[in-house]
């Protein structure tokens, strides 16, 4: 039971729990809470891998943007607990059966994976940030354009829908 | 010493989870949460393989999933209080226009 | 040398006039029209002589001049066509005739046409034919030469409808254009053979490949790839030049204003087909069967027109057979290998055909419009310098010496009596040349002599203006002149034309063959055979139709059946429309139209819209509308995904996973 | 006893160095309130507070000590969870910031042990420092919120965007400096800056990032929101804005985040623009190390005139001793030069944080609120794509004279 083990499993408990916690509130602002709780459980789990940057990122921008819009809407729109209807049946039978399917694919899928997922990594910390700075403006400087384009899409997009229209 | 593998198994349950907020909440702004909670999941799973594979294009693309995120949530919250104002309600269950 | 680096402004010229007077011109009074028209035009033929003077300045070891490339029009894989032009002694040749002839008929047609509608119009299309016709000259690639090719092919079709409001004139460009996209079509196949066999169509590097002597007889054989690709161009150069069986468009083509049957469909445009085959001759030297086509098909076209000449009535049409079949004698040369002497043939011929049609249109400017000549007579006294101008054309068709056309059909019936085999070839060749003169004659005297047959009343016959007579004289004393570097040869000299050409041309296949002494007295006996076969024509032609004019109408009744065919074209386009053009209507109406159109094609779109509509009508109870159950659909669709990928192995390559 | 203390000292240290942190920053808020009032006071011409103690010196204690006291009402129909979880989470993650700072630059060697200034030295300092400025939205939105009454809702959602809107610009400005810097971490950035000791004061980042220092302080001052940028705790508008529920000591840990993350935001300025702990002197003028000490001397004797014509006994008595105190170290810390080396970055790093929370106070007492559209253009509309042109413009330099 290393430290980083130990570390690893109080922060997955942490996210899992959230997650759950997630599910079972039945108040938005809760859930949205619970999230937070997982993101910045995440976050540790990034730190704990060795890709700061990847962590910082995941707070400032998941945390204290999206998350803070989020809040911000829930506030905004004064959204209530939410009620129990119970309209698709679809939802109501198929659902569990199907997610439970799913997770036992994937968790299939990561047991026969090769070994090198079995195998442990030190985190490695050399040059990260730079690294990933060098190849996100150098190999993906393409993307990169195209994601600031749909940022600037989004902006317009979201005024778009969110303005009264003068009456 | 972390095995990958435990990285992916969590990233695989967390993605589980969201799914069945996604398939199970009514309210519609949870449910947009719970896809922000399986592309956090997704993101677990890039970096760790990253991290494995000493390469960092899998936190690149971590980079690119939250840009893209964010920008999922500039819309889509503004869809939805779009429809809290047109529909007074925020249960998806409330909108059922998709159909003929 | 500036002129030689900037080849480009030689064909760019017309092309400015062109645009300049097309999009501006409309509005504009003839005055500037002409400047703008006539300017370009002089302005290349000054440019085309300086660059044929810089040229002949060149010091030998620049010789072959480089084409000049500038730049790539077509890179695709191994194919490059580039604009690239080049010149040499052929190219200077067409040169001189294009930009030459061209100005005069410019010049002739500001004073015929001058009280036409749409002159803007036709001067800007004029302008546009001499720029694809120089494209095409000076071209140094099949490719860009191809591209002149279709270019002139255009404008012909554009000028031959210019009283597009007469249907006649626009079926006839219709006619001219359709009969030569079918030579087109094997020209395309002779170029894309070419570039399968030798990889690139510049023409210096494919002739050098060609005349590598390689080749084995499976390419030089029989049927080997020459000869098809000779042929296949060969079909193109019969469709371009009016040969058989392509000739049709010709003879219509006449309803266009008589300048652009003077330069497009005399001078010039056909004898691209000519210019071609003397420019790919390393190709067809090396095929025996390619170059006997060639001959036979020439040889059977001169006479072939020149008998449906005999009865023609309307004057443009004689003038455009006798085309036809100078045409067939330009073939007949390149056939038996005496490529510079149909060269030379072309350029006396470009002269004189030239001079023939402005007379020509000069007549019928005087009486109005009247073409037939039967209506004519007796105009010697009214319009003197047509007459005379007309009458020295006359005397060079026909062969007469010393005029241009003697010493040409004189340099190509020698060379086909030359080769083994070829005396057929010659008798026919000389028999056409009687013909020929004796309907040029005929036509002379139908229309200068005896007495007026038209209504002295309304139609009062006035000279042309000097704007029009002024080529005419030009065009005269060229076609006496322009034979006579060819002229030493007869007593024994050297022929400066072939030697001129000869970097270019192999020279003459069989002029070497027999001996110096013996060619010469044979090429004297045959000079003066052909002469005297001229002057045979002549006469009976002067006693048919001076003597007795009453005769030729009891000739006509004595074989009425030889004389429907003739004055009917040998029926070829009633031929033509009952083998080719009813049945393609038919299968055009009733398979295309009726069945493919209608029944396949329209009844597929329909029959999918409505098996849309039916299904959807199924599949539109799985919309609940309810967003929960779609979320569920969305993780089955996910789930399948999965499960496939999972189980099938097979398929992770597909989608890009790598295992 | 010993080897359980060598054993795990590195645990021990920190948890000491956190201890101490946690008082003197508990103490400095405390002490920023007096300071406060008393410029405050002074600029609108009053006395501010002179009862408790000398010169008020004591109210602070007397503040918490109401505080602690007060009774605790938790307002009906709250939503209890967040209710208790906003202030918490405030006062923690303001506190936690601090940790981040560097306070010194070499260690100090005490025990046998290297001990550093500064808790977490981080090599994404910085963006750790940022991360944790953006969660501090929860703390502002989540106490609007779940108190469940009007003005503190509308606090709430004035502070959530103001605070995400500024966040952008806040961020943005520092890029210029990291772009200098080339690193994350605060004491490469301090270092950069010492790159020329020569120059002194001119070697600081605030010329060459004169725009960045600007929208920073601004977005700095939004952040925390301080006046012009209170919107969220408007007396005038929304009685108290986002704490109107809150009473005694959850009102105080509002009070203290507030506080600590002015001192944060102080901090930073200091590092990221004016040099850090770096003396604004030349490095070659050696005598200028004994000025943080000289500059008790007369300071203490000062303390000791005011004392002695104080009115109160209690004054008399106790200002001369103080200043009595203060010269007598000021002397003993020029007998020291080691000490008197190692004083020189705290003393020129808490000097430049103390005109930063002058500067702060000074904006209270003399500006005017902004209003809220007039908040959110100029965020937009100017703060932002002003500090977006400073990053290229100083990409742009750096890419052709380079970062020196």
């Amino acid at each position: 039971m290393t430290p980083q083990l130990a570390v690893f499993f109080v922060l997955a408990t942490l996210a899992v729990l959230g997650a759950l916690n997630l599910i079972m509130q039945r108040h938005p602002i809760h859930s949205a809470l619970s999230l937070i709780v997982v993101m910045i459980a995440l976050a540790g789990l990034y730190l704990l891998m060795g890709s700061e940057f990847v962590a910082a990122v995941q707070i400032i921008v998941y945390g204290g943007a999206i998350m803070v819009l989020f809040v911000f809407v829930i506030m905004l729109l004064n959204a209530g607990v939410e009620e129990r209807t119970n309209i698709s049946k679809l939802a109501g039978i198929a659902g569990i059966p199907l997610a439970v399917a799913l997770l036992g694919f994937l968790a299939a899928a990561i047991a026969r994976s090769n070994e090198s997922a079995q195998a442990g990594f030190e985190s490695s910390t050399l040059a990260n940030t730079k690294e990933i700075s060098t190849m996100l403006f150098k190999d993906f400087v393409y993307p990169f354009e195209l994601t600031s384009f749909l940022i600037l899409v989004a902006i317009l997009g979201a005024i778009v829908l969110a303005q009264r229209e003068k009456s | 010493m972390v095995p990958t593998s435990y990285y992916l198994i969590l990233s695989a349950v967390l993605f589980g989870l969201g799914v069945v907020a996604f398939v199970f909440k009514r309210n519609v702004i949870t449910i947009f949460m719970s896809i922000e909670l399986m592309l956090n999941a997704v993101n677990l799973a890039f970096v760790a393989f990253s991290q494995a594979r000493h390469q960092s294009d899998g936190q690149v693309f971590v980079l690119f999933v939250i840009v893209v995120a964010a920008a999922e949530a500039a819309v889509g919250l503004g869809i939805i209080i779009l429809m809290a104002r047109n529909r007074q309600s925020l249960n998806v269950e409330r909108v059922d226009l998709l159909k003929l | 040398m500036p002129i030689l680096d900037h080849l480009w402004i030689i064909p760019l010229l017309p092309l400015l006039g062109s645009a300049i007077n097309g999009l501006l011109g409309g509005k504009w009074p003839n005055k500037i029209v002409n400047s703008v028209a006539l300017g370009a035009t002089g302005l290349s033929f000054l440019f085309a002589l300086e660059a044929v003077r810089e040229f002949l300045a060149l010091s030998p070891d620049k010789l072959p001049f480089a084409p000049q490339h500038y730049f790539d029009w077509i890179v695709a894989g191994s194919f490059r066509a580039g604009f690239d032009l080049e010149i040499d002694q052929l190219t200077i040749v067409m040169l001189m005739v294009v930009t030459g002839v061209g100005f005069l008929i410019h010049i002739y047609a500001t004073g015929y046409m001058a009280h036409e509608s749409g002159y803007y119009r036709f001067f800007s299309y004029l302008n546009l034919f001499m720029f694809f016709m120089l494209v095409l000259v000076m071209a140094a690639n099949y490719v860009l030469l191809f591209v002149g090719w279709e270019g002139v092919g255009l404008c012909s079709y554009l000028l031959i409808g210019f009283y597009f409001l007469k249907k006649s004139a626009s079926d006839a460009g219709k006619k001219a254009f359709i009969v030569n996209r079918i030579g087109d079509f094997g020209f395309m196949l002779g170029m894309f053979l070419l570039f399968r066999t030798f990889h690139t169509l510049d023409f210096t590097t494919l002739f050098a490949a060609a005349s590598n002597p390689a080749w084995g007889h499976e390419a030089w054989g029989q049927f080997g790839t020459f000869t098809i690709a000779c042929l296949l161009l060969f079909m193109g150069a019969t469709g371009k030049s009016a040969q058989l069986p392509l000739y049709v468009w010709l003879p219509d083509a006449m309803e266009g204003p008589t300048p652009v049957s003077a330069l497009i469909h005399a001078a010039t445009m056909v004898t691209a087909g000519v210019y071609v085959v003397a420019r790919s001759h390393i190709l067809f030297v090396h095929s025996e069967t390619a170059m006997v086509v060639v001959a036979v098909v020439g040889c059977a076209t001169a006479f072939f027109a020149a008998t449906i000449g005999l009865v023609q009535t309307d004057i443009k049409r004689v003038l455009a057979y006798s085309t036809v079949s100078q045409l067939g004698y330009m073939f007949l040369a390149c056939g038996v290998g005496a490529f510079s002497a149909g060269i030379f043939h072309l350029m006396t011929h470009a002269f004189f055909k030239a001079l023939l049609f402005l007379a020509a249109g000069s007549v019928i400017h005087a009486m109005g419009g009247e073409q037939d000549m039967r209506k004519m007579g007796g105009l010697s006294k009214k319009i003197k310098y047509t007459y005379r101008t007309m009458l020295i054309a006359t005397l060079a068709i026909a062969g007469i010496p010393p005029l241009a056309g003697f010493f040409s059909k004189d340099a190509i019936l020698l060379s086909a009596f030359q080769i083994e085999g070829g005396h057929p070839l010659y008798a026919i060749g000389l028999l056409t040349a009687l013909l020929t003169s004796f309907y040029m004659f005929r036509l002379i005297f139908l229309t200068f002599h005896g007495k007026p047959r038209y209504d002295e009343h309304h139609v009062h016959v006035h000279e042309s203006p000097w704007s029009m007579l002024g080529p005419l004289v030009a065009l005269a004393v060229l076609s006496v002149i322009g034979g006579w570097i060819a002229a030493p040869a007869l007593w024994g000299g050297t022929d400066y034309f072939a030697s001129f050409l000869a970097p270019v041309l192999a020279s003459p296949q069989g002029a070497e063959a027999v001996n110096e002494a013996a060619a010469h007295q044979l090429e004297i006996i045959l000079a003066i055979v052909a002469v005297a076969s001229a002057l045979l024509g002549w006469g009976v032609a002067y006693w048919l139709y001076m003597r007795q004019p009453g005769k030729p109408e009891q000739i006509a009744k004595s074989m009425r059946p030889v004389y429907n065919t003739l004055l009917n074209k040998y029926y070829v386009d009633e031929f033509y429309s009952a083998v080719i053009i009813k049945p393609l209507m038919w299968i055009s109406t009733n398979v295309f139209w009726k069945f493919v159109d209608v029944a396949a094609i329209d009844g597929t779109v329909n029959g999918i819209a409505s098996g849309a509509t039916n299904i959807g009508d199924i599949v539109r109870h799985t919309q609940s509308g309810n967003t929960r159950s779609y979320a569920v659909w969305v993780i089955i669709g996910a789930l399948v995904v999965i499960a496939v990928i999972f189980f099938w192995p097979a398929v992770r390559p597909v989608v890009g996973m790598v295992r | 006893m010993i080897s359980f203390l060598n054993a795990n000292a590195t645990i021990i240290i920190y948890l000491v160095k956190i201890a101490l942190l946690l008082f003197i920053v508990l103490t400095v808020n405390a002490y920023l309130t007096w300071f406060e009032r008393k410029v405050v006071a002074h600029m609108q011409s009053r006395w501010g507070p002179h009862r408790v103690g000398p010169h008020g010196l004591l109210q602070p204690l007397a503040d918490g000590a109401k505080f602690l006291l007060k009774e605790d009402p938790t307002p009906a129909g709250v939503d209890k969870f967040t209710y208790f979880l906003a202030p918490l989470m405030a006062l923690a993650l303001a506190l936690t910031s601090i940790a981040i700072i560097p306070f010194g630059p070499q260690p100090l060697h005490i025990f046998g042990r290297d001990i550093t200034l500064g808790i977490a030295d981080l090599n994404i300092g910085i963006l750790a420092l940022f991360a944790i400025t953006a969660l501090s939205v929860y703390g502002v939105a989540l106490a609007g919120w779940s108190s469940n009454s009007k003005y503190p809702l509308l606090g709430g959602l004035r502070s959530s965007a103001q605070m995400v809107s500024y966040e952008l610009s806040l961020t943005m400005s520092v890029v210029g400096v990291l772009l200098l810097a080339g690193s994350f971490n605060l004491r490469d950035i301090i270092n950069a800056q010492a790159h020329h000791p020569e120059r002194g004061i001119f070697g600081w980042n605030v010329w060459p990032q004169i725009l960045g220092f600007f929208c920073f302080f601004v977005a700095a001052v939004a952040e925390t929101n301080r006046v012009p940028f209170d919107l969220p705790e408007a007396e005038s508008e929304l009685v108290a804005g986002f704490h109107t529920e809150y009473a005694s000591f959850k009102f105080a840990m509002f009070f203290i985040a507030e506080y600590t993350s002015m001192i944060t935001v102080s901090c930073l300025c200091t590092i990221m623009f004016f040099g850090g702990w770096l003396s604004p002197f030349p490095a070659s003028w050696t005598l200028t190390h004994y000025l943080p000490s000289v500059i008790l001397i007369p300071f203490g004797l000062w303390v000791i005139w005011d004392g002695i014509r104080y009115e109160t006994i209690f004054g008399k008595i106790i200002l001369p001793g103080v200043g009595l105190a203060i010269t007598v170290m000021g002397a003993v810390l020029i007998a020291f030069p080691t000490v008197n080396e190692f004083i020189q970055g705290p003393f020129w790093l808490l000097a430049k944080i103390f005109v930063f929370l002058f500067v702060y106070v000074w904006m209270r007492g003399t500006l005017p609120r902004f209003r809220y559209d007039q908040l959110m253009s100029f965020g937009w509309k100017l703060l932002l794509p002003v500090s977006i042109a400073n990053v290229v413009i100083t990409a742009f330099a750096i890419l052709m004279w380079g970062a020196r």
